[in-house]
C-alpha cells in the first residue's frame, strides 16, 4: 500500500513537469497551430535562468590565501561572494541559498522576453507557412539555443540546490497514520507539485475568465472571424506566446534543483512533451494536463519492480504504449478538439 | 602554432609521380606495407572525442590532454611525463623523427557517428592511430572498425569488461581500468568501512556497460559477505529516478549501489540524496550509497551530493608520484586547471603508442601491437603497469576515493582512500567475466 | 527515354553524371591547399551522401507526396540494417542477400506499422509512428540485447557460423563484405598533381542503387498512384467521394517508403557491418524529416540535396579544429588572427551544431521550397529568358 | 419503386433530434428538390445518404441496395456522386488532373496500385478528361491549378468531376450558395443542359427558391427533421404549410 502511494506520488510529480511542459507548448501548438520544437528549449533556458542567477550571486572576489595552496602549489586564492561583502555573510549566504526561489521572479521577465522576441522576430512569419517549414525553422532556432547555452556553460549538468530549509525529506506517511519512515517524501517536489498546481490554476483562470483569454479563446476556434470583427488578434497571439514562454521557463526554473540542469535536457523533454500534448488531444488545455498526470503516473507505475518483473522493459516504453492504446481507441486523443492538425 | 594541414600520408609518393595519370594503387594491396603508412615528414593521429551530447565536456577535456601529449611529443612545452615515464626513447622529435600532427572528430557518443568520424580520418586524413570516446559502446565499435581498417586503436575512456573481454581486438589497447577491477578494488574497503553484514540494491543502467558493472560489483562484494538484495535495470534515457528511488525504501536493503554514469549518476545521486536516503538507519546501520565508477567532472554536477560517497577511479590528480604531479603541472599551467581521469589516460595512451612505435622501429600496426603486448613501465600516473599480452588491458593500481567533506575547491571533489595495489585487481584472462571473443591476429590493412 | 519526359530524363541524367563524377567534384582542392579540409571526396562520405539520399528519396516518396509526417522512419532504417547484418552472420558476406532480406523485413515492420499508424492522420499519425520507432529504439538498446548487441550495435565477431562461406579468413581477420568477391572496402586512388581521387567499389555500388531508387521514384512520381498520393494530401474528403480508398493507398506509399529505408539501412551495413541502435532514435526519425524539408518536400532532387548538406556539415565541419583555424589565418597578424579563430571556433568543430541550427533557419526563412528554390533563383538568375509562365505547372510544386 | 428509396430515417445527436422519421422517393431520372428553412435536417439527410453519417433507426435503399454500413468511397462506386456546399476539388492539382482522378477511379475502383505506368501514357484516361473538360468549358484551364480558379468554375470543375464517374444519382448541396445571380443563372443552365444530355437522377438541396423551381420536377419540404409536404412545384409553391415554415422568410430576405 505505501509503495503504491509513494509510486501516485512520484507520478504526480513528475506528471507535475509534464504537464507543465505540455500545457505551454499546447498553448502554441495545440492553439496557435505552430509546431514548436524549440518549447524543449524554453524550458532549458528556464532552468539555465536558475543557473545563472545562482552563478551571478556567486560572482566573487577573489583573495589570496598565503597559507593555502592550490592544485599547483601555487597559492590559494579563496573566493568571497560580493553578496556576502555587501551583506553581510550571513544575509548574503542567505540571498545564494534562496536563489531558486529568487530565481522565479528574476525569469518570468526574461522569458516572456524571449518568446515575445520569438515570435515577432521569427514565428510570427510562419503561420502561414506550412508545418513542416515550422518544424526545420524551430528545430534550428532549438539548436541553437542549445548550442549558446552549451558554449557558455558546458554540457555537464550544472547543480543547482534548493533552499536548505527545503532540502530534506518529510514523513508524509506518519500524516497519514502509517508507520513511521514509510512514506518519506522530499520537501522540494512537494514544493514543485503545489507550483504546478498554482501555475496550471492561474493560466486556466487567466484564459476563462478575462477578456483577453475569451478573445483568445475565440481565436483559437476561428482566426478570421475575430480577426473581421477589429480585434488585432496577432497581438493577442504575441501576448499568448509570452505566456507559453514563460510556463516552460517557470517549470524549468522549478525542476533545477530536481535534476542538475545541463544544455540538451530541453531535447530529452522535446519528444515526450509532444507525446504529451497529443495523446492530451489537440487544442485542449485540460486534455494536456491530464495526460501529463496520467503518463506520468503510469511510467512510475511501470518501474515498479513487481510489474517489471513480469513485462521487462516496461517501464522503458509505458508512455508510447499508453499512447498507441489511447489514441487508436480515442481518434483525438483524450479531449481532443475536431479539426485541429488533423490533416 | 604551425601544424599543417594534414594528408593522406599516400600522398607525397603519389605527388612525386607528378602531373598526369599515376598508376591507381589499390588501398588494400599494394604498394604500402600497411594502412596509412606515413612516408612524408609527419605522422597524423586521429583524436575521436565525443563535442556534442552529455559527454561532451569530458570530450573536451580529452582533448586537451591529446593536445598537451603531441607537444610533448614534438619537443614543446615542458615534456609532462615524458620526463617520468621509465622508458626513454621518445625524444621529444615526433615519432621516429616525424612530426605529430592530429586530426579530431565528434563521436557524438554514438557508434555510428563514432565510426564515421574514425572512417574519414583513416580515409581522408590518412591517420595511422585513433584514440579516444567516452563510452564503452562507442569505444567497442570504433575498435572493431580499426581492427578491419587495419590501424591501432588506443582505447580512452572506457569501463566495460567487454572491450577487453569479449569485444577484444588485436588493434585495440586499453589502459583505463574496467568494472571488474572497480569491484576488486572497491568491495574490500567497503566491507571494511560498512562491515561484511550489508543488503546491498542495485540501480543499474540498462545497456552492457551498466550490467557488466553490476556483474562485477554483485560478484565481488557476495564474495566478502554482502548480500544483493535487488538489482534493478532503469532506462538509459531515464532523467528523474524517483520512481526507482522509493522502492529501495521499501525493501530492507542498507546498502544503494548506483550503477550510473554521467547524467545518469548525478540525477541517481541527487535524487537518493533527496529522497533522505542518507538520513535512514536500516538494520540498525546507516543508509550509504555507493557510485562504483566515479568522474570528478560529472561529480561536479551532484555537488554536495557527493560528500562521504565512496567510489573508485582510474586516476586523480591529487595523486603525489612523479608522474602524476609532471602531468597536472604542466595541464594546469596550460589549461588553468587541473585533468581530469578522461583527460589522464588519453594523455598516457598517446604516449604509450608513440613509445610503442619508437621502440617497434616502426608504425607497422603488427610491430606496435608487438612492442606493447607485455610491456611494463613506470611513471605515469599509477605505478607499475603492465600492458597484458593475452588481453590487451592494462594492470595497475586502482583509486578507491571518496566525495569529499571539505573541498577547497570546485575540483577539489574526491579524495583517495585507497591505492588498491594492482595485484588485488589482477585476474586471469580467461575470467568468466570477460569470456568469449577472441583478439584474433593484428591487421596492418594493406 | 526510359519512359521518362525529357526534362526527368535529363534530371535523372544529371544525378548520374554527379554520381559518377562525385570522387572528383567532391575532392576540389588539392590535398595540400588549406582547402583541403573541406574536401569531401573520401569514400565513407560518399558512401553516407548516396545512402541518406536513398532514405530521404523514400522518406519523401510518403512524406512529399501524401504529406503524412513520419517521424519513425529511422526505425526502418534500423530494423534493414539489423537484417543485414544477421544476414552477413549466418548466411554469407555477399551484400545481395542483405540488402534483400533488409528490404523485405523493413517492408513487413513498415506493412505492420503503417496498418495501425494510417488509422490517425495528421499530428496523430505523427506521434503514433515516433511511439512505435522509439519502442524500437529503447528495446533494442536495452531488453533486445541478445538480438541487437545493445549499446555497441549488431556486428560481426570471429565465430559467426556463416553457413555460405568462411568464418575467419586465412589471416584469421573477419571477412569483408563482397559483391560476388568484389570487396565493397576496395578502394582504387588516382594521384593527378596535386590532388588525389578516391574511387571505392562500395560507393559505386551504393551510386547505381541510388540511381535505380532515384529513377523509380520518378516513375513513382509520374504515375497515376503517384497522382493519387498527392490527391491524398490535397483532399481526402473528395478521394473517398471520387470512390476512392485512401488506405490502401497512403499504406502502399508507406510500405514502400519504408523499404527505401530498408534498403537504405541494408546499404549501410554492407558498406561498415555494425548496426547501432541509435541510427533508430527519434533524433534519426528527425534528421531524415529535416533533410527532406531543408532540401525541399515533394521535389524529386531536394531530398538528396538536403541529405547531402546535412551530412556534410555533420562530417566536414565537426573535424575543423583550433590547430586548422590556425593554419588557416596564420598569415595575419596575431590579434586579428585571435580574434577570428575565436569567432570561427563558434561555428566549427564542436560548434557544428550551431551552424547547423543557423542553416536551418536560414535556409527555410528566406528559401520556402528549400534548397531547390536556392538551386531554382540561381539557374533564373543566370537563364536570362524571364518567361516564368512557359514553364508548365504540371511539375510537381513545393509542398504549400 | 424509386431508385433512392429513403424509409423511416432517424438521427440524434444527443438531446437534438436531427431527423425525425423521414421517408423519401425519388424517381429515377427525375430531379427531386429537398427544401427547408436552417437546421431543418437537409444536411443531415444527404450525409445519411452517403455513408458520412449513419442513421439511427430505418434505412437507405439505392437501387434495391442498402447504403448504410457502407463507406463513403463504396457507396460512391454504386453510383452516387456528391457535389459539396464549397467546391471540394483537389487544389494543389491542376484541373487536367482533377478530370483524371474521377477517370480513373471509373476504370480502376476503389484501388490499384498503378505504380509503374505513366500518367502520360494513359491515354484513354486522358481523352475521357479532355472530353469531360470540353464538355464543360473548362478546357482551357486544364493546365492551372485548380485552387487559383474562380469559385464558378471551381463548381464547374466539381460538378464535372463527378459527372465522369457516370454516376446514377448525382447528389447536390446548395450548389449555388453564396453566388453572385449571374454565377447563379450560368449554374441552373449547366445542370438543365446535364440533364438533357444524360439519364441521371438528380438531388438537390437549396435555399434558393429561384433555382429550385427552375429545375426541379418533385420537392420535398423539410422542417424540423421531418418533411411537411412532398409535391410537384407548382402545389408546393401555393402550399399554406410550407409559406408558413419557410417561404415567409425567404420572401422577407
Amino acid at each position: 500500500m505505501d509503495a503504491i502511494i509513494l509510486q501516485i506520488l512520484n507520478g504526480l510529480d513528475k506528471g507535475s513537469a509534464y504537464a507543465l511542459i505540455a500545457l505551454g507548448l499546447t498553448l502554441i501548438f495545440g492553439t496557435l497551430g505552430v509546431v514548436n520544437f524549440a518549447h524543449g528549449a524554453l524550458f532549458m533556458i528556464g532552468a539555465f535562468c536558475a543557473v545563472t542567477l545562482n552563478k551571478l550571486l556567486n560572482l566573487s572576489v577573489e583573495t589570496v590565501d598565503p597559507t593555502r595552496t592550490d592544485f599547483l602549489g601555487n597559492p590559494l586564492k579563496v573566493k568571497t561572494p560580493y553578496v556576502e561583502n555587501w551583506f553581510g555573510p550571513e544575509f548574503g549566504h542567505a540571498i545564494i541559498d534562496w536563489s531558486v526561489p529568487l530565481a522565479i521572479l528574476f525569469s518570468i521577465p526574461i522569458m516572456i522576453a524571449i518568446g515575445f522576441i520569438m515570435e515577432r522576430g521569427l514565428i510570427k512569419h510562419f503561420y502561414r507557412r506550412p508545418h513542416a517549414d515550422q518544424i526545420l525553422v524551430t528545430f534550428g532556432l532549438a539548436i541553437v539555443l542549445q548550442e549558446l547555452i552549451k558554449h557558455y556553460y558546458g554540457a555537464n549538468p550544472i547543480q543547482t540546490p534548493a533552499p536548505d530549509a527545503f532540502r530534506g525529506s518529510f514523513d508524509f506517511g506518519a500524516m497519514l497514520g502509517f508507520d513511521p519512515n514509510t512514506i518519506i517524501y522530499p520537501y522540494w517536489r512537494m514544493i514543485y507539485f503545489a507550483f504546478a498546481a498554482v501555475i496550471i490554476g492561474g493560466v486556466f483562470a487567466f484564459l476563462q475568465f478575462t477578456t483577453f483569454g475569451m478573445v483568445v479563446r475565440a481565436g483559437m476556434a476561428d482566426r478570421e472571424t475575430v480577426g473581421l470583427l477589429g480585434i488585432n488578434i496577432d497581438k493577442r497571439f504575441t501576448i499568448m506566446f509570452g505566456l507559453a514562454a514563460a510556463v516552460a521557463g517557470l517549470a524549468g526554473v522549478m525542476y533545477a534543483p530536481i535534476n542538475s540542469p545541463n544544455y540538451h535536457m530541453g531535447m530529452d523533454f522535446l519528444v515526450l512533451s509532444f507525446v504529451v500534448v497529443v495523446v492530451g488531444g489537440m487544442g485542449s488545455l485540460p486534455g494536456a494536463v491530464l495526460a501529463g498526470f496520467l503518463l506520468g503516473i503510469l511510467e512510475s507505475f511501470a518501474s515498479m519492480n513487481e510489474i517489471k518483473s513480469i513485462l521487462p522493459g516496461i517501464d522503458q516504453i509505458i508512455i508510447y504504449v499508453a499512447a498507441i492504446i489511447i489514441l487508436l481507441t480515442r481518434p483525438r486523443g483524450l479531449m481532443g478538439r475536431k479539426g485541429v492538425m488533423e490533416d | 602554432m604551425t601544424n599543417k594541414l594534414t594528408r593522406r600520408g599516400l600522398l607525397k609518393t603519389g605527388a612525386v609521380g607528378g602531373a598526369g595519370l599515376a598508376l591507381p594503387t589499390i588501398f588494400t594491396s599494394g604498394a604500402n606495407a600497411f594502412t596509412n603508412e606515413p612516408t612524408g615528414g609527419t605522422v597524423t593521429l586521429g583524436f575521436n572525442v565525443p563535442q556534442s551530447g552529455p559527454y561532451a565536456d569530458e570530450g573536451a577535456d580529452e582533448l586537451r590532454a591529446y593536445m598537451l601529449a603531441v607537444e610533448h611529443l614534438n619537443g614543446e612545452g615542458d615534456g609532462g611525463m615524458l620526463n617520468t615515464f621509465s622508458s626513454k626513447v621518445l625524444e621529444g622529435n615526433g615519432i621516429l623523427g616525424k612530426k605529430v600532427e592530429y586530426v579530431t572528430g565528434d563521436t557524438q557518443t554514438k557508434s555510428d557517428a563514432a565510426r564515421a568520424s574514425a572512417k574519414s580520418m583513416i580515409e581522408k586524413d590518412g591517420a595511422v592511430m585513433i584514440t579516444g570516446g567516452s563510452s564503452s559502446g562507442v569505444a567497442v565499435a570504433v575498435q572493431s572498425l580499426c581492427q578491419e581498417a587495419g590501424v591501432i586503436f588506443m582505447a580512452g575512456l572506457t569501463h566495460s569488461n567487454d572491450t577487453t573481454g569479449k569485444d577484444k581486438k588485436a588493434n585495440g589497447f586499453r589502459h583505463f581500468f574496467n568494472a571488474y577491477m572497480s569491484g576488486a578494488a572497491l568491495a574490500p574497503v567497503l566491507a571494511k568501512t560498512y562491515g561484511t553484514d550489508r543488503k546491498a540494491y542495485h540501480l543499474t543502467a540498462d545497456y552492457t556497460w551498466g550490467w557488466t558493472q553490476e556483474e562485477s560489483i554483485m560478484a565481488a562484494t557476495e564474495a566478502l559477505g554482502w548480500e544483493t538484495v535487488q538489482a534493478v535495470k532503469t532506462p538509459l534515457s531515464a532523467t528523474d529516478f524517483s520512481s526507482y528511488i522509493t522502492p529501495v525504501l521499501q525493501t530492507d536493503a542498507d546498502v544503494l549501489i548506483l550503477n550510473h554514469y554521467g547524467g545518469n549518476m548525478v540525477n541517481s545521486l541527487t535524487n537518493a540524496v533527496q529522497f533522505g536516503l542518507r538520513e535512514k538507519v536500516v538494520n540498525g546501520k546507516n543508509f550509504e550509497i555507493v557510485v562504483p565508477l566515479f568522474s570528478r567532472l560529472m561529480a561536479r554536477g551532484a555537488g554536495e551530493n557527493v560528500k562521504g560517497i565512496l567510489g573508485s577511479t582510474n586516476w586523480h590528480w591529487s595523486l603525489q608520484d612523479e608522474g602524476s604531479q609532471a602531468f597536472v603541472k604542466s595541464f594546469g599551467t596550460k589549461y588553468g586547471f587541473p585533468p581530469s581521469q578522461a583527460a589522464h589516460t588519453c594523455y598516457v595512451q598517446t604516449l604509450l603508442y608513440a613509445d610503442a612505435v619508437a621502440r617497434a622501429g616502426s608504425f607497422n600496426p603488427c610491430a606496435v601491437g608487438e612492442a606493447l603486448e607485455g610491456f611494463e613501465f613506470d611513471g605515469m600516473g599509477n605505478g607499475p603497469t603492465l600492458y597484458r599480452a593475452e588481453d590487451h588491458q592494462c594492470f595497475k593500481d586502482v583509486l578507491v576515493v571518496r566525495g569529499k567533506e571539505n573541498p577547497t575547491s570546485e575540483f577539489d571533489l574526491l579524495e583517495v582512500v585507497e591505492v588498491t595495489p594492482v595485484g588485488q585487481v589482477t585476474y586471469a584472462p580467461d575470467h568468466p567475466m570477460f569470456a568469449g571473443g577472441a583478439l584474433g591476429s593484428c591487421n596492418p590493412g594493406a | 527515354m526510359l519512359g521518362l519526359n525529357k526534362k526527368d530524363a535529363t534530371l535523372l541524367g544529371v544525378v548520374a553524371v554527379l554520381v559518377i563524377f562525385a570522387p572528383f567534384i567532391l575532392n576540389p582542392f588539392p590535398q595540400d591547399s588549406a582547402m583541403a579540409q573541406f574536401n569531401a571526396g573520401y569514400p565513407d562520405l560518399m558512401q553516407r551522401f548516396v545512402i541518406f539520399g536513398i532514405f530521404a528519396i523514400g522518406f519523401n516518396i510518403l512524406f512529399g507526396l501524401t504529406g503524412y509526417l513520419s517521424f519513425g522512419h529511422a526505425a526502418f532504417l534500423g530494423v534493414g540494417s539489423y537484417s543485414a547484418v544477421w544476414m552477413f552472420k549466418l548466411l554469407s558476406m555477399n551484400v545481395i542477400p542483405a540488402i534483400l532480406l533488409a528490404m523485405v523485413v523493413s517492408g513487413l515492420f513498415a506493412l505492420l506499422i503503417g496498418f495501425i499508424s494510417l488509422r490517425r492522420t495528421g499530428i496523430y499519425f505523427s506521434i503514433l509512428t515516433l511511439a512505435f520507432a522509439e519502442m524500437s529504439f529503447r528495446l533494442a538498446y536495452s531488453v533486445l540485447t541478445p538480438i541487437t548487441n545493445g549499446e555497441t550495435g549488431l556486428q560481426l565477431t570471429l565465430e559467426d557460423p556463416r553457413i555460405l562461406g568462411q568464418t575467419a579468413t586465412e589471416t584469421g581477420g573477419i571477412p569483408v563484405t563482397s559483391l560476388f568477391g568484389m570487396e565493397m572496402r576496395e578502394t582504387a586512388t588516382m594521384y593527378f598533381g596535386g590532388w588525389s581521387f578516391q574511387f571505392n567499389n562500395g560507393y559505386y555500388m551504393c551510386g547505381v542503387i541510388l540511381l535505380l531508387a532515384f529513377y523509380i521514384s520518378i516513375r513513382i512520381f509520374r504515375s497515376p498512384f503517384g497522382m493519387m498520393l498527392r490527391a491524398v494530401k490535397s483532399n481526402q474528403q473528395r478521394m473517398n467521394y471520387t470512390g476512392l480508398n485512401t488506405r490502401p493507398y497512403t499504406l502502399a506509399a508507406f510500405v514502400i517508403s519504408g523499404m527505401y529505408a530498408g534498403l537504405a539501412g541494408g546499404l549501410m551495413a554492407s558498406m561498415d557491418p555494425l548496426a547501432g541502435a541509435e541510427r533508430m532514435q527519434w533524433t534519426a526519425s528527425g534528421e531524415v524529416v529535416l533533410m527532406t524539408i531543408l532540401g525541399g518536400a515533394g521535389t524529386l532532387i531536394g531530398p538528396v540535396l538536403g541529405a547531402g548538406f546535412i551530412k556534410y556539415f555533420e562530417n566536414i565541419f565537426s573535424k575543423i579544429n583550433e590547430s586548422v583555424l590556425h593554419s588557416w589565418f596564420h598569415a595575419l597578424p596575431d590579434g586579428l588572427e585571435n580574434a577570428l579563430i575565436w569567432i570561427a571556433e563558434h561555428f566549427v568543430g564542436s560548434g557544428w551544431h550551431l551552424t547547423l541550427g543557423l542553416l536551418f533557419m536560414l535556409v527555410v526563412t528566406f528559401l520556402p521550397g528549400g534548397l531547390v528554390e536556392g538551386g531554382q533563383r540561381i539557374g533564373r538568375l543566370f537563364s536570362r529568358k524571364k518567361q516564368a509562365d512557359k514553364k508548365t505547372a504540371t511539375q510537381s510544386t513545393p509542398a504549400e | 419503386m424509386g431508385i433512392l428509396e429513403v424509409k423511416n430515417v432517424g438521427k440524434r445527436f444527443g438531446g437534438l433530434q436531427a431527423l425525425g422519421d423521414v421517408n423519401l422517393s425519388v424517381a429515377e431520372n427525375s430531379v427531386h428538390a429537398i427544401i427547408g428553412p436552417n437546421g431543418a435536417g437537409k444536411s443531415t439527410l444527404l450525409n445519411c445518404l452517403v455513408g458520412k453519417l449513419i442513421p439511427d433507426t430505418g434505412s437507405v435503399m439505392f437501387d434495391g441496395q442498402s447504403v448504410l454500413g457502407r463507406t463513403p468511397y463504396e457507396i460512391n462506386q454504386m453510383g452516387i456522386s456528391r457535389v459539396f456546399q464549397t467546391p471540394e476539388i483537389f487544389g494543389d492539382l491542376t484541373v487536367m488532373e482533377n478530370m483524371m482522378i474521377p477517370c480513373f477511379a471509373r476504370r480502376d475502383g476503389a484501388f490499384k496500385l498503378n505504380g509503374i505506368k505513366s500518367v502520360e501514357s494513359e491515354t484513354e484516361i486522358r481523352d475521357r478528361a479532355e472530353a469531360m473538360m470540353e464538355d464543360m468549358n473548362l478546357a482551357e484551364k486544364r493546365h492551372m491549378h485548380a485552387a487559383s480558379m474562380s469559385r464558378g468554375d471551381k463548381r464547374r470543375l466539381e460538378i464535372a468531376m463527378c459527372l465522369a464517374q457516370e454516376p446514377r444519382l448525382l447528389l447536390l448541396d446548395e450548389p449555388t450558395a453564396g453566388m453572385a445571380r449571374a454565377d447563379t443563372n450560368n449554374t441552373i443552365d449547366l445542370l438543365k443542359e446535364i440533364k438533357q444530355k444524360r439519364d441521371i437522377t438528380i438531388v438537390i438541396i437549396e435555399h434558393d427558391m429561384h433555382v429550385v423551381f427552375s429545375l426541379a420536377e418533385r420537392i420535398t419540404v423539410l422542417a424540423q427533421g421531418t418533411p411537411l409536404v412532398e409535391d410537384v412545384p407548382e402545389k408546393i409553391k401555393g402550399h399554406p404549410k410550407v409559406r408558413e415554415a419557410y417561404l415567409g422568410e425567404t420572401a422577407a430576405a
